[in-house]
């Protein structure tokens, strides 16, 4: 990962965001606003979180498609708690949870599952495809199981801050994109455990024997993409004042199609934080322009998989790595 | 009488389009409910919102024994067959809020008319928009036939009236989140809009919420359609103009009733009863609760 | 017959040849030679229609050919075995040979039977006894080699490009190829061969043509050129090979294992090893030799903490340990330069840097950041002392040539400053030069007092630089010499399996 | 693929199938009944003619994320085909079909759209999971823009009859999967195509460099893939005896489970049909089963989800190929 590389990587979805960006402010002058400008930075925030989480994965070889699922689970968890807190009727024992306690128990939720993902993938050698395809139908049904199917509402306006709020003129969303951004930034170029991600991506047996402890790694990986799918279910659930059982259904193609636009490889060991950023921006910018030039739901579909295709094509064509 | 004959209770089952909406939860909850208080050993089928899958829950629960079905269909046409074939299994199905194009599959049909509620929102919107003004419609699942019933049914009144005009029609997948982000962007294009029209009551409230995050709650008019819990509070609190209140309770507990009575012996049922769908508006709000009226 | 003239060829950042111009004459077994990098494989790859696009010209019998894929090439008749192993896993020996020339009977229906007779014909022409519906994946690296030669074998080509065809084999099966290649020979195909090893070329060859730094130096007839000059030739420099000068061992051994024994992780019944001791003072060279599938590797694996499943001890500065992951080998100051360097040693998608600092990351971090200077200095210091050739430490390590890479990998060994440092066939498919300064390297670090366990298939290296020399077959230790007392011969004989 | 192999991947997975069925029908006595037995045979019948799809393009090491929208597409291209044929109103042009026709217009759009994404992947290296994402969206969209999002129904018994009806005392669906995959097993075992799909997936520079065309290889593989999700939409489309445009929404992801519960390998070049076949036959016991067990909906995916790793880790522990 050295400098040029990933300034490289950039430079490649940027060709794909720059025309896109030229095509919508062309077709419509509504598109190049500030306003607008926080619209798409605030709608992409919850897809970055994941994607970043997603990048991490799959530069280990891996992938998670349970991201979606475990995000509602998370904000329905944190919801609860912050609402109802936790009651045993048999021993008529209650639990109440402050703010920042619901907000702690539903990280740490995405994290367990993250880690239980990368357990099973780690020790019982599942691949991680099963692995999370599983973890995908068994945490929506937790989740369903929790709020019994219905949405849990009305927390107030502090936690509200969480998805609505402006910090320094900037949305709280957008802020906390930007942190875990630029944490996953320096933890990949930066930090011994970064270079053993892209070193178990690019050859495991190798990294193996340099000593590094392969599944120790992988695990870590895998919660932080939890931790981090909890940290969107948590800007979703504040962003709606409410926690709804269906969030976050197909997500995790969503953040896949990020990190890839951003010219990672899926086959691991090449790939940037910057480039998943840009997919996502770049994902984020085509659902709001598609809405902007209010062009019909059908053709949406048709123009999205086009335009995504295209960007990837563009990519590839400027990509000298291959 | 039937029941005391066979040893084991009679089984019923509740075969419902999807729980991934509380609306439909509810209605299945409530028709599994009240057949177990009737006595009979209940299931839950969820068809995820794919016909086929609803196929297979029909073959599933005839081969499990059941002896009627509390069925919700996911598409009028598509699920024909499904009643057919328990039928011919001589299992008896009565649906619920929504139809099935047959006349001779189910023993009776409880429904809700979607069209004729949104043909009254849609009055109700024209009269409170003042005959004019622009507007933005946001559908629910596009390849879902209920979303197109309620949009039919609303743009059945309000096309009429050239003063009102839709500056945009889009999609939020009957989500709450995609409602409020596909609010933010429409606000982009449109700033000046009077009124939003959404296929259900999540979507009216992520739109809601997108509007007052923009400052422009108290300007836009919008509505919405379930008689969700969060749209009944809404109405309340002045933030929600109107939502349709479906009866979901009264349809699965005739439904339930009824199979009660199938198994009792009794054969002439209603071929279709129509639950009307009543507007809840600021004046009437107090008399509902969600998915209901007081009582 | 085949002819390359004017032959050019670049890729990012590198020039791999430079008007290149050379014939290859039938009935001849024509060897290339060169440093490592030197651009033997690249220009045979262009022969073999790998790289449709370069410079010059290629002429096969008088016609300008320019062959846009593999197949082509075939079908011109120009059959090769490349320097990377490049077999299918999972799939058979038979189903790797014929792979893209199956043979289908007349509903298009693979012809199974007939596929397997062939096979069996070759392998045991090519003296290899097993089934031919093994798997490639159970196979080891030597044995791999020779499927590959079984595959360029099948179909009777009139160009055969042998690219370090014996890299990974033991004498007795070169002997039994270049029986093969003189009856090609004789047929009158055209023989191109590259190896390292040049008393190899001395045997086999018949003309030489000479390659440094991407440009022909000269060809002649081998008979009118001895060693020496030819070496002079390649490297541009005299160099003299260097020997060990003897040394006895006198203090406490570093590593001492008694007893070890270890399953087949798949058949219980199969021992890979049975009964091994060995003890190694610091300083001392010790050198394993054995024939393929003697079980040093698995040695080496187990003292590395590889086979969690072994019995026996293992001491290390009378210590007794019990790694269970290379990590904490590494953490004891072990350290393992592995058999296969593409597989297991390297990150071919990384850069030099990446890959030499990857053992030591935990020193070159201030407040749990990297430090970029301390990694470039790293990197910096063994690519000087290692004399890696690479534009820079930024260069992707896969588009280095094997020698430089084979470097790359001691150089991260050596990063941690390991006690013992244990060699699997550390000079495969390595130049005499590279060879040399890896000698070199391997005394000097000695001297320093490490403890070196060095295994190689290769009789005249291991003589070389040992000071003690083990002989293992079929997993157990079969003999033990002072390299004083040690010869080819006895050194052979107790390498041979006895149940053969 | 020497037989002792496949027989291996075979027996796996049956372990896991055994298991599942002593315990289902000691749980209840509607499980072993012949009845049942038909009926969870025709459910599968749709996931399996696309894991069958799915398993060669696996084998090559790639994916296609796109058969369910491409079910759905073709489904309704036959549909509305046979009900009302093509109108070019412009200029007032009809053109009727017949059943066949509109049959074999379904295959070929199915055919179509994987040679398409076969196209994608081979002449512009867009990776597989992008590529046919890309297609996941736009096929979807195309079945909406052709529907209209309305269902198309009503089609009359002939057609009826590849979906209901029953021939030798068997469904015909099962007939129809019956011969997808013996075909198949056929091509992967005894054919240089088949040969060919197995050394792409474990090797793909070594086959490049044995001569064997990849591109062609692999476009010849999606499109089967597709024809057989085609396949599929013809079986869906006539059970129901209508056409949904959201037909067969996350079927990828049934099929993928079959495929690597079957013991395929995610990374190309091992596995079998039959591996698959049996993947398919577990996870359609499983639904059938935890109906009959009356398990809550909620609980159903939890369950579904842990099955699914407990297979596959039940399968790796008896692997000896790792
Ligand atoms: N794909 C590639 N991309 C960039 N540079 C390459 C590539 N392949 C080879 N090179 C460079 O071209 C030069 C010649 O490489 P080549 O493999 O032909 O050397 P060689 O003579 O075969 O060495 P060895 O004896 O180690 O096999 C080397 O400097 C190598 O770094
Ligand atoms: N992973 C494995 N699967 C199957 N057989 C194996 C495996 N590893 C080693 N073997 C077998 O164990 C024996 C010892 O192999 P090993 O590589 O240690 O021998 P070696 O002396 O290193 O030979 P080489 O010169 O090929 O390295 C050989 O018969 C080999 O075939
Ligand atoms: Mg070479
Ligand atoms: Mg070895």
């Amino acid at each position: 990962m050295t400098l040029n590389r990933q300034h490289f990587a950039k430079f490649q979805s940027l060709i794909a965001l720059v025309v896109l960006c030229i095509v919508l402010s062309c077709l419509s002058d509504k598109f190049l606003t500030v306003d607008n400008g926080w619209n798409v930075m605030r709608q992409i925030s919850v897809n970055i979180c994941i994607a970043v989480g997603m990048t991490l994965v799959v530069l280990t070889s891996g992938i998670d498609l349970s991201v979606g699922s475990v995000l509602a689970l998370c904000g329905a968890i944190t919801a609860g708690l912050m609402k109802n807190g936790i009651e045993v009727h048999s021993s008529n024992l209650y639990i109440g949870f402050t703010l920042l306690g619901a907000i702690l128990a539903g990280l740490f939720t995405g994290a367990g599952v993250g880690a239980f993902n990368g357990f099973a993938i780690t020790r019982f050698k599942v691949p991680p495809f099963v692995a999370t395809l599983a973890m995908l139908t068994i945490a929506r049904g937790l989740t369903l199981l929790w709020t019994q199917g219905f949405p849990i509402s009305v927390f107030g306006e502090k936690f509200g801050y969480i998805g609505t709020g402006w910090f320094l003129g900037i949305p709280v969303p957008v802020w906390i994109s930007a942190i875990v951004v630029l944490t996953a930034v320096v933890i990949t170029m930066k930090t011994p455990l970064g270079r053993y991600i892209y070193a178990i991506g690019g050859n495991e047996n190798a990294a193996k024997l340099s000593g590094i402890n392969v599944s120790k790694v992988k695990i870590i990986v895998y919660s932080m993409a939890g931790a981090l799918a909890a940290v969107g279910g948590l800007i979703v659930t504040s962003r709606l004042d409410s926690a709804q059982p269906n969030a976050g259904i197909s997500y995790e193609l969503d953040a896949i199609a990020a990190v890839v636009i951003g010219g990672t490889s899926l086959s691991g060991g090449k790939g940037t934080i910057w480039g998943t950023v840009l997919g996502a921006v770049i994902i984020g910018v085509l659902n709001n322009g598609l809405v902007l030039l209010n062009v019909s739901p059908f053709w949406q579909q048709v123009v999205k998989g086009g335009v995504i295709l295209l960007a990837v094509i563009i990519d590839k064509a400027n990509s000298k790595s291959e | 009488k039937d029941n005391s004959k066979s040893a084991k209770p009679k089984k019923v089952a509740v075969i419902v389009s999807t729980l991934n909406n509380p609306w439909f939860v509810f209605l299945a909850q409530t028709a599994a409910a009240q057949a177990k208080s009737l006595g009979y050993e209940t299931k839950i089928f969820d068809s995820q919102n794919n016909t086929a899958t609803e196929t297979d829950n029909f073959e599933n629960a005839i081969a499990a024994g059941y002896g009627a079905i509390l069925f919700n269909p996911t598409d009028a046409n598509g699920s024909v067959v499904n009643v057919n074939k328990a039928k011919a299994a001589g299992v008896a199905v009565f649906c619920m809020d929504r139809e099935v194009n047959s006349t001779t599959g189910p023993t009776s049909q409880i429904l809700s008319d979607s069209y004729s509620g949104c043909v009254n929102l849609g009055k109700y919107f024209v009269k409170q928009m003042h005959k004019k003004g622009k507007y933005v419609e946001i559908l629910g699942i596009v390849a879902d036939n209920n979303t197109w019933n309620r949009s039919k049914g609303f743009h059945s009144v309000v096309d009429y009236y050239p003063g009102l005009q839709m500056v945009a029609q889009q999609s939020a997948d009957f989500d709450r989140n995609k409602g409020l982000e596909v609010m933010e962007s429409i606000l982009q294009a449109h700033p000046d809009i009077d009124g939003v029209f959404c296929g259900n009551d999540a979507m009216a409230m992520g739109a809601y919420q997108a509007l007052a995050a923009a400052g422009k709650a108290n300007k836009v008019k919008v509505m919405g359609f379930d008689g969700a819990e969060d749209a009944i509070q809404g109405i309340k609190d002045g933030k929600i103009l109107a939502t349709a209140m479906q009866f979901p309770k009264v349809m699965a507990q005739t439904a339930a009733n009824y199979a009660d009575e199938y198994f009792k012996g009794k054969r002439d049922f209603p071929k279709k009863i129509q639950v009307g769908v009543e507007m809840v508006t600021g004046k009437n709000v107090t008399d509902y609760i969600a998915y209901g009226k007081k009582n | 017959m085949l002819v390359a003239d004017h032959i050019t060829k670049k890729f990012p950042g590198v020039i791999a040849l430079q008007d290149v111009c050379m014939e290859l004459h039938p009935g001849k077994v024509n060897a290339i030679l060169g440093e490592n990098g030197a651009g033997k494989s690249t220009l045979m790859k262009i022969l073999s229609g790998v790289y449709p696009e370069y410079e010059g010209r290629i002429l096969l019998q008088d016609t300008e050919v320019n062959f846009a894929n593999p197949r082509e090439a075939q079908g011109a008749g120009i059959g090769i075995i490349h320097q990377e192993l490049n077999l299918v896993p999972h799939l058979s020996i038979t189903e790797n040979i014929f792979l893209g020339r199956e043979i289908t009977n007349r509903w298009g229906m693979l012809d199974g039977k007939a596929m397997k007779d062939r096979t069996r014909a070759l392998l045991d022409k090519l003296k290899l006894n097993v089934s031919p519906d093994t798997l490639i994946f159970d196979l080891k690296v030597g044995q791999q080699q020779v499927v590959e030669i079984a595959k360029a074998l099948l179909t009777d080509c009139q160009v055969l490009i042998m690219d370090e065809p014996t890299s990974a084999i033991t004498e007795s099966e070169v002997e039994v190829l270049f029986g093969i290649i003189k009856e090609l020979r004789d047929e009158n195909k055209v023989i191109v061969y590259i190896s390292h090893k040049l008393d190899e070329l001395f045997k086999i060859a018949d003309r030489y043509i000479v390659l440094r730094d991407g440009k022909t130096i000269e060809s002649g007839e081998m008979k009118d050129i001895n060693h020496d000059t030819l070496i002079h030739k390649m490297v541009g420099r005299e160099i003299n090979i260097i020997r060990n000068k003897g040394y006895e061992a006198t203090t406490e051994p570093v590593l001492a294992i008694n007893n070890i024994n270890l399953k087949h992780p798949e058949n219980q019944k199969r021992d890979l090893l049975k009964n091994v001791s060995l003890h190694l003072c610091p300083g001392e060279v010790l050198g394993i030799f054995g024939l393929m599938g003697a079980g040093r590797t698995e040695l080496l694996e187990t003292i590395f903490g590889l086979h969690r499943a072994h019995t026996g001890s293992i001491n290390i500065k009378q210590q007794s340990t019990n790694f269970r992951s290379p990590g904490e080998a590494m953490k004891a100051g072990i350290a393992l330069v592995p058999e296969d360097r593409k597989k297991d040693g390297l990150l071919l998608n990384l850069d030099v840097k990446t890959n030499i600092s990857i053992t030591t990351l935990d020193n070159l971090q201030s407040m749990g950041l990297l430090h970029d200077g301390k990694e470039q200095q790293l990197a910096k210091k063994y690519i000087d002392s290692l004399k890696i050739k690479t534009p820079s430490a930024n260069q992707l390590t896969k588009n280095l040539s094997g020698g430089n890479q084979q470097k790359i990998v001691l150089a991260k060994c050596l990063a941690t400053q390991p006690i013992v440092l244990m060699l699997d066939e550390p000079t495969r498919g390595i130049d005499i030069n590279a060879k040399n300064e890896i000698y070199k390297l391997i005394l000097e670090l000695a001297a320093t007092g490490m403890g070196i366990i060095m295994v190689s298939s290769e009789l005249p290296e291991i003589l070389a630089i040992s000071d003690r020399i083990l002989v293992m077959a079929e997993g157990s230790i079969t003999a033990e010499f002072k390299a004083a007392d040690a010869s080819e011969d006895n050194i052979l004989k107790a390498a041979i399996p006895k149940n053969l």
